[in-house]
């Protein structure tokens, strides 16, 4: 039996203005199990909250009842105050008399019947509370960025910066992802690469950071504070620390006819390569699919003219196992396949191209060394048509139905740059809606229409037809002018919507974070906890979490950073103790409550059982991890024998509420 | 004997009814006979017998003891019982009603059942002779005739008239109650029934069954019995045949919060269960086997021990016909009684 | 639906369970907002609405209550991401075995309550409650030993 | 049939493929089998059957038996497959060490169904035809076969086999017009104060004998809630109506997503309460609401309560659809 004191809080005015406290007080002085029982103006006062450390000492308390304000005001508080005086903090409930009766009734004796039948059900619970200690875990000081863009790159600069080793996993050759294709940034244009490229180069020099190229996470194992990961370095056939990055071999590699993704295949390379010149890091990798030596053994050129002698063909895949304490996604986006877009003829004519294509396009680096150039006859382009929303807020099922948030603006710097280059040509930009909110965005937007004489239709183009003479006949309908337009366009530039990078899905598997329905990682919460995935220790940075520009990528992945470093300062994290807990004997181990656990805390371990009958049998049953455990309680009602529970919320816990306020 | 002819009875019901109240078996929903308190129009079922037993009147599934009431700090304890009302079970048959007197061995042995003993005292038993046994029935193993069942009354029905035997005060009292109704018969035509029934039970398929090998000193080998383990093995553990006998009468005594006080009630219990005679210590029958060889035992073997020689069964069939996988003290007696001779 | 006639003077007890992160802090908003309810309307507070379990509301009608309501947060935002999808189907299928037994449907109802809805909080409660009130006492699914 | 099945199981006892023989055991009347284990072909000769009266659903059995070491060969009717399926599905038998052979079965006749239809003293039992011949001791009677069988045979879901090592007889389909939710829609239609009624007059015959739970494959908890003091809920006996509706009520949602309407509960309840007609309730909502959901059908696919849609219908859909007032 629990010796019980309850304090009943007047909040000045604000309960006891409706609420007879005293008659409160004194009727809850008659439970059973209630030892003491008081009132005072304020609880919550350094006096009020002395009333209670004395309560506790004097009438050796097992447990406190405070009738008072929400929980969610002070629950902390009188729990502290229990602490100081002895008791464990979680032998404290809270009665809510003011947000929930004193507040909302206007009559005294209505009021102070309920506050009373509150307070009999807070007594009923603490009556079976037990005493809760939060476990503790520690931290591992490293922390692990999956993605090498620019969220990746700000992410880990900014944790390396706050000193603390932090390791990159790109599973392309280079670190730098989509921005380095990217020829100007909108609104300011200037060019991507003079801003990214130092930065990949601080990642490069920083002690604390350790790049992974050309790898990939092969499994993931543990929870937040430490995880265990396996990296799969992927063999490139050339050893890194010896390769000096000179190209030599790039150059007189016989192999020249191998499509040069970085250009999105509107150039070839060699089967040895480095992406492009800024690559970090600056590492030549063999293309295992063109190399004769590696397909017949046939060749050996490169070998031959390296001088350090860093090439390997025997090279084989090497997992490395690494311990972390924090993890951040940044997995980054692609744009659509367009295949199914036949109306637009993007696999029928190479000058229907996408806006990544029309960016390399405009790239000193890219396959035109800058000049705007028809991809079919290298003429140079006198109309083009712009057609936006290819595939994004497409409910027809082949496309998205999000927003790819980033098109409009980039085609409009599109528009703009081309209006600037070549003033001879004519743009079109056909829109459904124009989205322009961002910092100086819709300045920028009206300085294309205006400045630029961009024709901005608001309409959707309906068909693109090649014709012989190479022209291409733009079909669109103007909703505006309320007209059906032909344009004879040179160039179709196609504004195609962005998806989760492919590898998000089986990664959110590894790290049991959850997706939405576009695969989008799934933040902790919408507005409250954006860069948090809900599986502690996973955080979210860039596009991996839904579309984005670059301003916001950075700030996100700095957030997602700032988050990642308050974790990792801790030397050891407490875990909530109102969490789940499965009864050995009782659970049948049937997995339903590993099914509905949104967090993976729910495993199963086969364990050796002294039966009834006084024979052994080995039973599968479930362990939660309380580190990893948020109490969310979806277990408890998912197991029919009632073998799990929730602590601090029990089944018997909750039902003595119900019937206190039942009878 | 006297009798009065099928087209009264259901004025012969009304009487009754008007002096105490009267339960007879009825057909239910489901198409099987249950007791049921009499009402205007209620039509007596001409099944064999009913799926519970007539021991529910005297020794009822759950029953309060005592309430106990919280006044602030203090309990203040009250008897829930009312004043008994008398009550009058028609229809009860042979076997059923030898059941009572072993329940009378068990709650009116000292110390007295009092809840028991006052129900025993204000009901009145009216049997009803067996015309058409069934496969299941084998009453006759323990030396009860069907055709001539006790009671403080014993009836036959014949295709026109219900003939009436009083055999107890009780029953006089009844019957007295109700002369108006009844009138002085020949016994010739129930004679001639109960050879017919007897000429019936001859050739029932558990005629020859018995269970005279339990009599002796045979507790420890019956009890150190290889075979429970197989007889055991398919048992589910459920509670049906304890709850379909006329003679279990394990309960248990529980309390019930009712927000405002305590209920303390008794309910049936059945040895098949896992809690069975669970102490602070734990469970004294670890297994289904054990839980099993408990309840076979205790009819067979125990039960006439401590009775001089009567076997806590009554062979109504009821467990023959209701249990889920079909074992039953039948298929026991006969697979034990091989290692006895 | 027949209608108590002693309605008015009929008092139903009504459980409310409110999930931690949204329905109860809309159930504070309400308050600081002095938004009023009747006073019959009883709060539990439970983590999640994925942790009430259909047991705990037969048990509230059992003890004598006229109605019971879950209150969580809109589907998509549960502060658990998932509890609430997880509580929307199984009340679903509560709820709809118990009107097969024959127990009036309008007893049991579920609410989503965003932090930022006190009205609508209030709203609900003062909803329900009338529903309650028309529908007057609990006697298919009471326990008789449980009544005063 | 019958002889088939001894026949094969003798060579796997034989053969040492298997130790144990589950299967069902000759009792004292014509219809009154018992689930048993067979060790040895004078075992099986002795008692082994197969026929009509072959209703008990033996897949519950295995989770003890297939951790009882060695291996255990089970005969499985097309129903009971779906059950021992379930069960691997929820980690509760060792499928290693089992030998399933699916058996084929054409509706299995309710002993009870019998005495129903007036046939009473049963002292022999033969077929002719689509009609049982029955000699009693109150002479011969006939009775059509379809009037005899159990309710899941009436409406039987499927004669197909989820799982077998080999079959014996033909091979079913699954019959998705089989009509078993038509008693579910028919309550459904009632008014709510009928429906009510309708459950009362069958709960109220309950004797919580717990056969219904105990029989139940999907009830396999190691401890249940309604047995266990410490659950808050414990019930010995239904001490008030209230009782018997939230015994049934937890019980039916504890199975619904799992109960793959064996019809075992009906079968054993003494009282003859229709106890599927809850279970076939959630089953039928699942469906309406979430999908085709068969549970059994395989052991991959996630359980309807312990996954979800965004799109979901809320609640309140019992409002509209539900039952009418």
């Amino acid at each position: 039996m629990q010796r019980i004191g309850v304090f009943v809080c007047w909040c000045g005015s604000n309960i006891a203005g409706t609420v007879d406290v005293k008659a409160v007080s004194e009727a809850l002085g008659q439970e059973p199990g209630v030892v003491f029982s008081t009132n005072y103006q304020y609880m919550c006062s350094e006096a009020g909250q002395n009333i209670i450390k004395d309560a506790i000492r004097e009438h050796s308390l097992t447990g406190v009842v405070v009738c008072s304000c929400s929980p969610r005001m002070h629950e902390a508080t009188f729990r502290k105050t229990a602490a100081a005086a002895g008791l464990n903090p979680y032998m404290v409930e809270i009665a809510n008399i003011r947000e929930q009766c004193s507040w909302i009734h206007k009559d005294m004796l209505t009021a102070t019947e309920k506050a009373i039948i509150l307070g009999k059900a807070a007594v009923a619970k603490v009556h079976l509370n037990a005493p809760l200690t939060a476990g503790e875990s520690p931290v591992v000081k490293r922390a692990l960025v999956i993605g090498g863009g620019i969220a990746g790159i700000q992410t880990a600069l900014d944790i390396a910066e706050a000193g603390f080793p932090v390791d990159i996993v790109e599973k392309e050759p280079t670190i730098g992802g989509k921005m380095t294709q990217i020829d100007k940034t909108f609104p300011t244009l200037d060019c991507a690469a003079c801003i990214l490229t130092p930065k990949m180069v601080d990642c490069a020099q920083n002690e604390n950071i350790k790049i992974y190229s050309y790898s990939e996470v092969a499994a993931v194992k543990g929870f937040v504070g430490n995880f265990t990961v396996t990296i799969k370095k992927k063999a490139r056939y050339v050893d890194e620390t010896k390769c000096t990055g000179c190209g030599l071999c790039t150059e007189k590699c016989p192999q020249k006819k191998v499509p040069n993704l970085f250009n999105l295949g509107m150039d070839n390379r060699r089967a040895i390569y480095i992406p492009f010149a800024q690559a970090v890091p600056k590492v030549a990798t063999i293309d295992p699919d063109y190399c004769n030596m590696l397909k017949n053994g046939k060749c050996g050129v490169c070998s031959k003219v390296c001088t350090a002698g860093a090439i390997d063909y025997k090279q084989q895949d090497q997992l490395i196992e690494q311990q972390y304490g924090a993890i951040v996604v940044a997995t980054g986006f692609n744009p659509i396949k367009l295949d199914a877009y036949d109306e637009y003829a993007y696999s029928q004519s190479k000058d229907v191209i996408t806006s990544l294509e029309f960016e390399r396009l405009t790239n000193a680096a890219g396959p035109t060394s800058g000049k705007l150039l028809r991809p079919s006859d290298g003429k140079h382009p006198h109309t083009i048509v712009f057609v936006q929303c290819v595939g994004s807020r497409d409910t027809s099922g082949c496309g998205k139905p999000y927003c790819s948030k980033i098109c409009c603006m980039y085609t409009a710097k599109h528009a703009m740059l081309t209006r600037e280059k070549y003033p001879d040509t004519d743009v079109y930009v056909f829109y459904i809606d124009v989205r322009t909110p961002g910092k100086n965005f819709d300045e920028f937007y009206r300085r294309a229409v205006e400045e630029y004489g961009v024709h901005y239709i608001k309409g959707m183009v309906g068909k693109v037809a090649p014709r012989a003479d190479g022209k291409l006949m733009v079909q669109a309908s103007d909703l505006l002018a309320n007209e059906q337009l032909h344009i004879e366009a040179d160039l179709v530039v196609l504004a195609a919507a962005i998806e989760p990078d492919k590898s998000a899905r089986p990664l959110a598997t590894m790290l049991t974070a959850s997706m939405d329905t576009n695969d989008f990682f799934t933040e902790a919460h919408p507005k409250l906890r954006p860069v948090e995935s809900p599986t502690a220790g996973i955080f979210l940075s860039g596009a991996c979490q839904g579309p984005k520009d670059i301003p916001e990528t950075v700030s996100q992945a700095s957030a997602a950073a700032a988050k990642v470093i308050g974790l990792l300062v801790k030397d050891k994290l407490t875990c909530n103790p109102c969490v789940a807990q499965s009864d050995e004997w009782m659970c049948n181990g049937c997995s339903s409550c590993e099914k509905v656990c949104p967090y993976g805390a729910i495993s199963y371990v086969d364990k050796e059982f002294r039966m009834p009958d006084r024979t052994t049998a080995i039973r599968r049953v479930a362990q939660v991890n309380p580190a990893v455990c948020q109490g969310c309680g979806a277990c408890t009602v998912a197991c029919p024998s009632g073998a799990m529970d929730l602590k601090g919320f029990s089944n018997r816990q909750i039902m003595a509420e119900v019937d206190a306020i039942c009878k | 004997m006297q009798k009065l002819s099928l087209e009264k009875l259901g004025g012969f019901f009304a009487a009754i009814a008007e002096k105490a109240a009267l339960y007879l078996p009825v057909d239910n929903a489901a198409g099987q006979a249950q007791y049921q308190r009499w009402s205007e129009g209620a039509v007596l079922s001409s099944a064999l017998n009913t799926v519970r037993s007539a021991k529910d009147f005297f020794f009822p599934q759950t029953e309060n003891l005592v309430d106990f009431k919280l006044k602030g700090k203090t309990i203040e304890i009250t008897d829930p019982r009312t004043e008994q009302e008398d009550f009058v079970v028609f229809g009860v048959r042979a076997c059923d009603a030898r059941s009572f007197s072993i329940l009378d061995k068990v709650f009116l042995a000292d110390p007295v059942d009092g809840y028991y003993k006052a129900r025993r005292e204000h009901g009145t038993i009216v049997t009803l002779a067996c015309t058409e046994p069934e496969e299941t029935c084998f009453c006759q193993s323990f030396g009860i005739d069907p055709a001539e069942p006790a009671g403080d009354v014993s009836c036959w029905k014949t295709g026109t008239d219900l003939f009436l035997r009083a055999n107890t005060e009780k029953g006089e009292a009844l019957l007295s109650s109700l002369s108006a109704l009844l009138e002085e018969a020949d016994e010739a035509p129930v004679r001639a029934q109960q050879e017919a029934t007897r000429e019936i039970l001859k050739k029932l398929p558990l005629a020859a069954f018995t269970t005279e090998s339990f009599g002796g000193d045979v507790l420890k080998k019956v009890f150190d019995s290889e075979k429970w383990a197989e007889l055991s093995q398919s048992c589910l553990g459920c509670g049906t045949c304890t709850f379909v006998c006329p003679t279990c009468q394990c309960y248990d005594i529980r309390d019930f919060d009712t927000g405002h006080g305590v209920r303390r009630f008794r309910c049936w219990d059945s040895c098949m269960y896992s809690d069975f005679t669970r102490m602070a210590h734990g469970n004294p029958r670890l297994t289904q086997k054990e839980r099993f060889r408990q309840r076979f035992m205790h009819k067979l073997v125990y039960f006439p021990a401590n009775n001089n020689g009567e076997y806590g069964c009554v062979g109504c069939g009821r467990c023959l016909a209701k249990c889920p996988i079909h074992m039953n003290i039948v298929k026991v007696a006969k697979t034990l009684e091989g290692e006895l001779k | 639906m027949q209608v108590n006639e002693s309605a008015k003077q009929f008092k139903p007890t009504i459980v409310a369970f409110c999930c931690n992160w949204c329905s109860y802090a809309g159930a504070d908003l309400a308050g600081t907002n002095r938004l009023n309810y009747p006073a019959d309307v009883k709060i539990i507070r439970v983590p999640c609405s994925c942790r009430v379990n259909p047991m705990f509301i037969l048990r509230a009608f059992q003890r004598g209550a006229d109605g019971v309501i879950l209150c969580g947060c809109h589907p998509g935002d549960c502060h658990y991401t998932t509890g609430n999808y997880y509580a929307r189907r199984r009340m679903t299928l509560l709820f709809s075995m118990l009107d097969y037994l024959g127990i009036e449907k309008e007893r049991t109802r579920v609410e989503w309550v965003s932090a930022a809805e006190g009205a609508k909080f209030a709203a609900t409660m003062n909803e329900f409650v009338e529903t309650i009130v028309r529908l007057g006492e609990n006697k298919r699914l009471g326990d008789l030993r449980c009544k005063q | 049939m019958q002889a088939m099945m001894i026949a094969r199981a003798k060579e796997l006892l034989e053969s040492g493929a298997v130790d144990r023989v589950l299967g069902w055991k000759t009792g004292e009347f014509v219809y009154d089998v018992t689930p048993a284990v067979f060790t040895s072909a004078e075992e099986l000769d002795a008692g082994f059957v197969y026929d009509e009266f072959c209703g008990p659903n033996l897949s519950k059995y295995l989770i003890s038996e297939s951790r009882k070491g060695g291996k255990v060969l089970a005969f499985l009717k097309p129903c009971d497959t779906y059950s021992f399926n379930q069960l691997l599905k929820e980690h509760r038998i060792l499928r290693e060490n089992v030998y399933v052979i699916g058996v084929a079965c054409e509706g299995k006749t309710d002993g009870e169904m019998l005495k129903a239809a007036g046939i009473k003293g049963i002292t022999g039992i033969r077929s002719e035809g689509g009609s049982l011949v029955a000699d009693t001791l109150y002479g011969e009677k006939t009775v059509k076969k379809a009037d005899v069988l159990h309710e899941r045979c009436l409406c039987c879901k499927s004669k197909k086999h989820v799982v077998y090592d080999e079959l014996i007889g033909e091979e079913g389909e699954p019959d998705p017009g089989c009509g078993r939710f038509d008693m579910v829609e028919k309550i459904e239609a009632m008014t709510a104060d009928e429906r009510f009624a309708f459950w009362r007059g069958e709960l109220s015959r309950c004797i919580r004998c717990n056969a219904c739970r105990n029989v139940c494959p999907a009830c396999s908890c190691e401890k249940c809630v309604f047995d266990n003091d410490a659950s808050g809920i414990a019930q010995k006996a239904a001490a008030d109506d209230f009782e018997e509706n939230m015994f049934h009520i937890i019980r039916a949602f504890h199975v619904a997503g799992r109960c793959t309407d064996c019809g075992e509960c009906s079968r054993v309840c003494p009282q003859h309460i229709p106890l599927h007609l809850l279970n076939r309730k959630f089953i039928h909502d699942i469906n309406r609401f979430y999908g085709e959901y068969q549970a059994g059908e395989d052991t991959d696919s996630r359980a309807p309560l312990n996954t979800y849609s965004t799109g979901d219908v809320e609640p309140s859909i019992v409002y509209e659809k539900g039952g009418n007032r």
